[in-house]
């Protein structure tokens, strides 16, 4: 490198440099076209083909989970006879078995099905369009943490290959029981991929959102899918360090053998485990659910600024509230740094600190009972569609809101005595994630199928799997309220079984089971059309919806750089029937006429 | 259409979009070590008594001070770009890649001198601590000498096409490095004198 | 309400509080979902868009929203202040004293509940993990003194109706939970504490002890049983206990040194 | 930013300043460890002298003394849930109705001699 004094344009003279990640509009290769993209809508689509993958393998899980449940120690129909000795000899379940299958069904859910479509896909694809901007602001990075995410369901994956199965200690992975349990290190290094992933996502769309938002666009005109997005990356950011630590720390117990989680004097199957000791198991469960709580409304803000987002085009109104909506996220996201104990309510918490977090629990219920009074008062005056998108948008509704309403017996401790750890608590948080966010993430599919593709997908097929997952999942987890209040525990093999007050409850495990399987048979239609209409869909134009963000202005698939023309913001987001004007809808993207 | 804002800074935040970005990480970095922290709290508070003199404060204060100095020529390396003054930069960045070396050499004695007594990270709730927090610490070491040797090899040629992308990149480098001093300045105190 | 909720019969003094609480909780939770419910579903039909194709712009008016919103922030502070915290309190601080109570040592392990009655001098005896074994699974030391008229049973915790239990709660392995359902009782049995637990059983019966957290592949087996008796047939239990205990007490188990088991 | 020759001269000047004081402050860190001052003492003083450092790195060699309003928001943020992450779970552990169990320890790793 030969010393240069002099050097070219001190002054940046508007010398458009090419940034991070060098675009080749010329023509790419396959691998880096379609492969090792920088193109956030590539890499959005590459998560949320990924992340629906993992979302029917977890589902796969469950569905052999709920046989034993409904039929303990029957041989598993089917798949059975493949399962292998280790964990199904002719077919019946193994208790370690079963809990491998919990463990992962959770990790999977959360981590590699739900947050990848959610934040991963939705977020990398729409995000971007919506605020007018050619890409993320790190390409590289982008590609980069799909990648890792990549490795790390890989790694997840794998572990159930590995002797002594995958790790079997919950989804929650609680010490001394993960320390000491098989499978678990593979869980550890999975997800610190996984985490490693997300931060590096959460960097990517916090910096894209406040640095590429088109002229004109200021916050308040922000689309609210894109509000949702940005707390929830600062919820990434923030709170997933804690476990990566944890997970370190985790590891160290395992291959290093130290204590960190380790109380002295631990004597497991009849024998003193040879370790220094002194150290708490507790923090172990702090740092989990400081992240894990968050992690909860990571799952469901995305799902909330889909549904806004649907449920404002197809009632053909703006939003009612949007500064109500856009406020009680903000607060949503601060508040959920502050309330993660409540999960922890029986472990000897004493009066100050259970009082503290049972005061935060219910002050967090409140913004998320503003944001859906906000959402249903929209639906007031509306000329309702009752389009695909629409059906699961509004399904979101009521169904979050018996999740929800069910959070608040958790949130108070004396309640929380009895109800802690039974299956109230699978059906309070299933109902807020499955038809839930679930539900939600359905809706964005059907909504921005067409742009991503260029093709609608088919109505009928879409009311069909509407209706059946409608009333399959309902039947799937209303039971679980009675049996959780009759007190049966959850992540129980043989269903509570054993128990004299789960009598009367058992006969449930059999309609979930039949519910859940018929759950199952009915994401058939959507699977058919999700990849026909990738050949077979009706074609459509730019904006098939006649929806008003800025998204809608992009053709349909949006090429290299999104924009034909750097796109401009003439106004908020959700102008639908505005006074005066001919169509009923007002685009952003559409200058005043003068 | 470009990238916006990956030199020029976006007149309403008025940052180039890499600055939030090194700086959203960096935030990121300080809520792992701050668990890290929390835990050691937790686990002094709940012992029933905690060494002192495990360490040698001598290597350690030998690490701090070449820390603080490669913290000064790693803003030396800055200044002497936005200087012009490319020969200076490339003098500065490799001292601070020689002193990054330099930190991981005392380390790596200082590990094994605690190896050779069989202070292993199994053997007392400190030493699992001190190998933790020092190893993950010194992964951020390593991490930062490959971002210079990228800077002050291939990645050089960039000051040629665009000088101020070049500066903003070795700023941003800074950053990061400063923080992985900023760090160690606490491990210090924490874990040899306390 | 409660007739509905179908939760188990209230076998302990303070259960009907806590299903107390737990039914006014429902009560907020149907009453919000159902009117919500009728306005969603009238909403729904009466602003179809074949009902009424051109939507309004300015949409819901009034303040209604604040209200409801409002309101359900006072209920809840409501049930904070004047049912969750004290009743919480009432658990974790207002201990039966150590005379008027029955206290009892509760430990659990993969995957059982060990109980140790203090016996009659009201000490519980020393115990040691180098003295864990098979035939004593407490490691409990019988030549200490405090020891020699401990009772110690397995599964079986026997307690004498209308008197309160403090039960001092921990683990020797992984993390356990002391459910009594009947009882609306559950404390996480963690290893390396020892934490208390108090109640009055308050109904003659059986009943069950179940494990409430993961902690193996036994978990779901990992049950106890809990007979409340009247005081008498209490006292003749413990009677007979401390007569079988002569012998064991006699044979003092030698110490076994710790095996090491490389994890 | 966009500072020109002369004033980057001026900064130099005080980052030499600073690495001097950094280097000041280190010895006193250690000097004062040697005279046996009560642990909560010394704990105070050190961490005091440590965040005087870790203040002078940040806001000098990271120029947070004059960083744009963004920056400054994302850090507060992370300082606030810092605290939380250091303090809330020490609360919780000390408001733990349970007491430890001081379990003679089986294994043979004694704690460490000094
Ligand atoms: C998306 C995920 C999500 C969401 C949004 C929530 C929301 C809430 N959660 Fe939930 N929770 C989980 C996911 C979630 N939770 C998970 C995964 C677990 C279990 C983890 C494990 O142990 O494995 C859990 C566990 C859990 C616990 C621990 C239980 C235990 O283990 O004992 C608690 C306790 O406080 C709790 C409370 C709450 C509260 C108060 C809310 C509040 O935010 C809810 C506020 C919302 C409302 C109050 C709804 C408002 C409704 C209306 C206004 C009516 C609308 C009606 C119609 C439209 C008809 N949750
Ligand atoms: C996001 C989180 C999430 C989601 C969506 C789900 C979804 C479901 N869960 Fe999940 N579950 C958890 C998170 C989740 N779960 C967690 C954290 C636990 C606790 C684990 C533990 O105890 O540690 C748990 C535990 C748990 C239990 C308790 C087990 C036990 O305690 O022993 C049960 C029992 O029935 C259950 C059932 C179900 C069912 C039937 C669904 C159904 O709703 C499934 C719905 C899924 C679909 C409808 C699939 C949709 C996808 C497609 C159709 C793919 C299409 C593909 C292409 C187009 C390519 N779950
Ligand atoms: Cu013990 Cu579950
Ligand atoms: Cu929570």
């Amino acid at each position: 490198m030969e010393k240069t004094g002099i050097h070219p344009g001190g002054e940046h003279a508007h010398v458009h440099v090419h940034g991070a990640g060098e675009h080749h509009e010329e023509e790419l290769g396959f691998w880096r076209k379609y492969v090792f993209s920088f193109d956030h809508k590539v890499i959005g689509i590459q998560y949320a083909v990924t992340g629906l993958l993992f979302l029917l393998f977890g589902f796969t899980l469950m569905m052999i989970m709920r046989w034993q449940l409904a039929y303990p120690g029957k041989p598993i129909p089917l798949i059975g006879a493949w399962l292998g000795q280790d964990r199904a000899p002719m077919g019946i379940m193994l208790p370690e078995f079963y809990n491998q299958l919990g463990a992962m069904h959770g990790t999977i859910m959360v981590f590699l099905g739900v947050v990848p479509l959610a934040v991963g896909g939705f977020g990398n694809f729409v995000m971007p369009l919506q605020i007018g901007a050619p890409d993320m602001a790190f390409p590289k990075l982008n590609m980069m943490s799909y990648w890792v995410y990549f490795l790390g369901g890989v790694t997840m994956l794998a572990s159930f290959f590995q002797r002594g199965g995958a790790a079997q200690s919950g989804w929650t992975s609680y010490p001394p029981l993960a320390v000491i349990s098989p499978g678990q290190t593979l869980w550890l290094v999975g997800m610190i991929f996984l985490i490693t992933s997300s931060l590096l996502g959460s960097v990517n769309f916090i910096t894209t959102i406040v640095q590429l938002r088109a002229k004109g666009l200021s916050y308040m005109r922000l689309p609210f899918f894109v509000w949702a997005q940005f707390v929830t990356a600062f919820l990434l950011l923030l709170a997933f360090p804690p476990l990566e630590a944890a997970g370190i720390l985790q590891l160290m117990d395992r291959l290093a053998g130290t204590s960190f989680f380790m109380p002295s004097g631990l004597v497991v199957s009849g024998k003193p485990l040879t370790i220094a000791g002194e150290g708490n198991p507790l923090m172990w469960q702090h740092l989990f659910w400081f992240l894990a709580h968050p992690e909860v409304y990571v799952l469901i803000l995305p799902a909330m600024g889909i549904v806004s987002e649907v449920i404002a085009n197809n009632t053909r109104k703006p939003l009612w509230g949007y500064k109500a909506l856009v406020y009680s996220v903000v607060f949503l996201g601060f508040m959920s740094f502050i309330v993660w104990a409540h999960h922890m309510f029986m472990t000897g918490m004493g009066t100050t600190m259970s009082a503290f977090f049972q005061t935060t629990t219910m002050i967090i219920s409140i913004p998320s009972v503003v944001i859906l009074t906000a959402l249903l008062l929209s639906l007031w005056g509306a000329s309702i569609r009752f389009t695909t998108p629409m059906l699961f948008a509004l399904a979101f509704l009521p169904m979050f809101g018996i999740g929800g309403l069910t959070g608040l017996p958790l949130g108070l401790a004396p309640s929380d005595i009895h109800l802690h750890d039974t299956y109230y608590v699978i059906g309070h948080f299933h109902y807020v994630v499955a038809p839930g966010t679930i539900f939600a993430l359905f809706a964005g599919i059907y909504y921005w199928f067409p742009k991503a593709t260029g093709r609608k997908m088919n109505d009928m097929l879409g009311a069909i799997h509407f209706w059946g997952s409608f009333i399959c999942i309902n039947l799937v987890f209303m039971p679980m309220f009675i049996q959780g209040l009759g007190g049966m525990n959850r992540r129980m093999y043989d269903g509570g079984l054993q128990y004299a007050h789960n009598a009367g409850l058992l006969k449930y495990n059999v309609v979930i089971g039949f519910a859940a399987w018929g759950l199952g048979l009915f994401q058939l239609p959507f699977i058919y059309n999700f990849f026909s209409s990738l050949k077979w869909g009706a074609l459509v134009d730019r904006n098939p919806w006649e929806a008003t963000t800025l998204e809608w202005s992009a053709p349909s698939p949006p090429g290299h750089g999104n924009f034909l023309t750097e796109p401009i913001v003439y106004r908020g987001p959700y102008e639908y029937s505005m006074p005066g004007s001919v169509r009923d809808f007002t685009p952003q993207f559409e200058p005043e006429k003068a | 259409m470009n990238i916006p804002y990956t030199v020029e800074e976006r007149p309403d935040t008025g940052l180039p979009n890499g600055k939030l970005g090194i700086w959203l990480f960096l935030a990121s970095e300080v809520m792992l070590f701050g668990a890290l922290f929390s835990t050691y709290i937790i686990l002094r508070v709940g012992a029933p008594e905690w060494p002192h003199g495990e360490l040698n404060v001598w290597l350690g204060m030998a690490n701090t001070f070449i820390l603080i100095g490669s913290s000064v020529t790693m803003v030396m390396a800055w200044a002497s770009l936005k200087m012009h003054d490319w020969g200076k930069h490339r003098l500065y960045l490799m001292l601070t890649f020689v002193l990054a070396g330099v930190f991981l050499v005392n380390k790596y004695f200082e590990y094994a001198s605690h190896w050779t007594r069989g202070e292993v990270p199994s053997h007392s709730t400190f030493l699992a601590i001190y190998f933790t927090l020092t190893g993950l610490h010194g992964l951020h070491i390593v991490g930062g000498m490959i971002v210079m040797a990228y800077f002050i090899g291939p990645g050089a040629k960039l000051w040629q096409r665009n000088p101020d992308q070049f500066t903003n990149r070795i700023e941003f480098t800074g950053l990061y490095w400063h923080f992985v001093d900023l760090v160690w300045i606490f491990l210090f105190p924490v874990l040899y004198l306390l | 309400m409660l007739n509905y909720l179908g939760l188990p019969v209230q076998a302990s003094a303070h259960a009907g509080e806590i299903d107390e609480m737990i039914v006014l909780v429902h009560w907020l939770m149907a009453i919000l979902f159902v009117g919500w419910g009728l306005f969603f579903v009238y909403v729904l039909f009466r602003f179809r868009k074949s009902a009424n194709p051109k939507a309004s712009y300015t949409g819901a008016k009034g303040k209604i929203s604040k209200g409801l919103e409002v309101a359900v922030a006072v209920i809840e502070i409501v049930l904070l202040v004047f049912y969750a915290i004290p009743a919480w309190a009432k658990r974790v601080k207002a201990f039966p004293s150590e005379n008027e109570a029955l206290i009892v040592r509760v430990v659990g392990e993969q995957f059982a509940w060990n109980v140790q009655y203090p016996g009659p001098d009201g000490k519980f005896g020393r115990t040691d993990v180098k003295l864990v074994a098979p035939d004593n699974p407490l490691g409990l030391d019988r030549r200490d003194p405090d020891a020699k008229d401990d009772v110690t049973t397995i599964n079986q915790l026997y307690l004498p109706v209308d008197r309160p239990v403090l039960v001092h709660l921990s683990s020797k392995d992984v993390i356990h939970s002391f459910g009594l359902y009947e009882m609306r009782v559950k404390q996480d049995a963690v290893p390396g504490l020892s934490i208390p637990v108090w109640f009055i059983p308050n109904r003659i019966g059986e009943y069950e002890i179940a494990c409430s957290q993961l902690c193996g592949l036994g978990h779901f087996r990992m049950r106890g049983f809990v007979t409340v008796q009247s005081a008498a047939d209490f006292q003749k239990w413990m009677n007979d206990q401390l007569k079988d205990l002569q012998p064991a007490a006699a044979a003092t188990p030698a110490a076994t040194p710790a095996a090491t088991t490389p994890r | 930013m966009h500072t020109d020759r002369e004033s980057i001269r001026k900064h130099v000047r005080v980052y030499w300043m600073i690495g001097a004081a950094l280097f000041a402050f280190t010895v006193i860190t250690v000097a004062v460890n040697q005279v046996h001052l009560a642990i909560p003492l010394a704990i105070t003083v050190a961490l005091i002298i440590a965040t005087l450092k870790g203040s002078m790195v940040g806001s000098v060699f990271m120029h947070l003394s004059s960083e744009k309003k963004w920056i400054y928001g994302a850090l507060l943020l992370t300082v606030l849930f810092f605290i939380v992450l250091m303090s809330v779970p020490l609360f919780t552990q000390m408001d733990n109705i349970g007491t430890p169990i001081g379990a003679s320890n089986p294994s043979h790793a004694e704690p460490p001699r000094h």
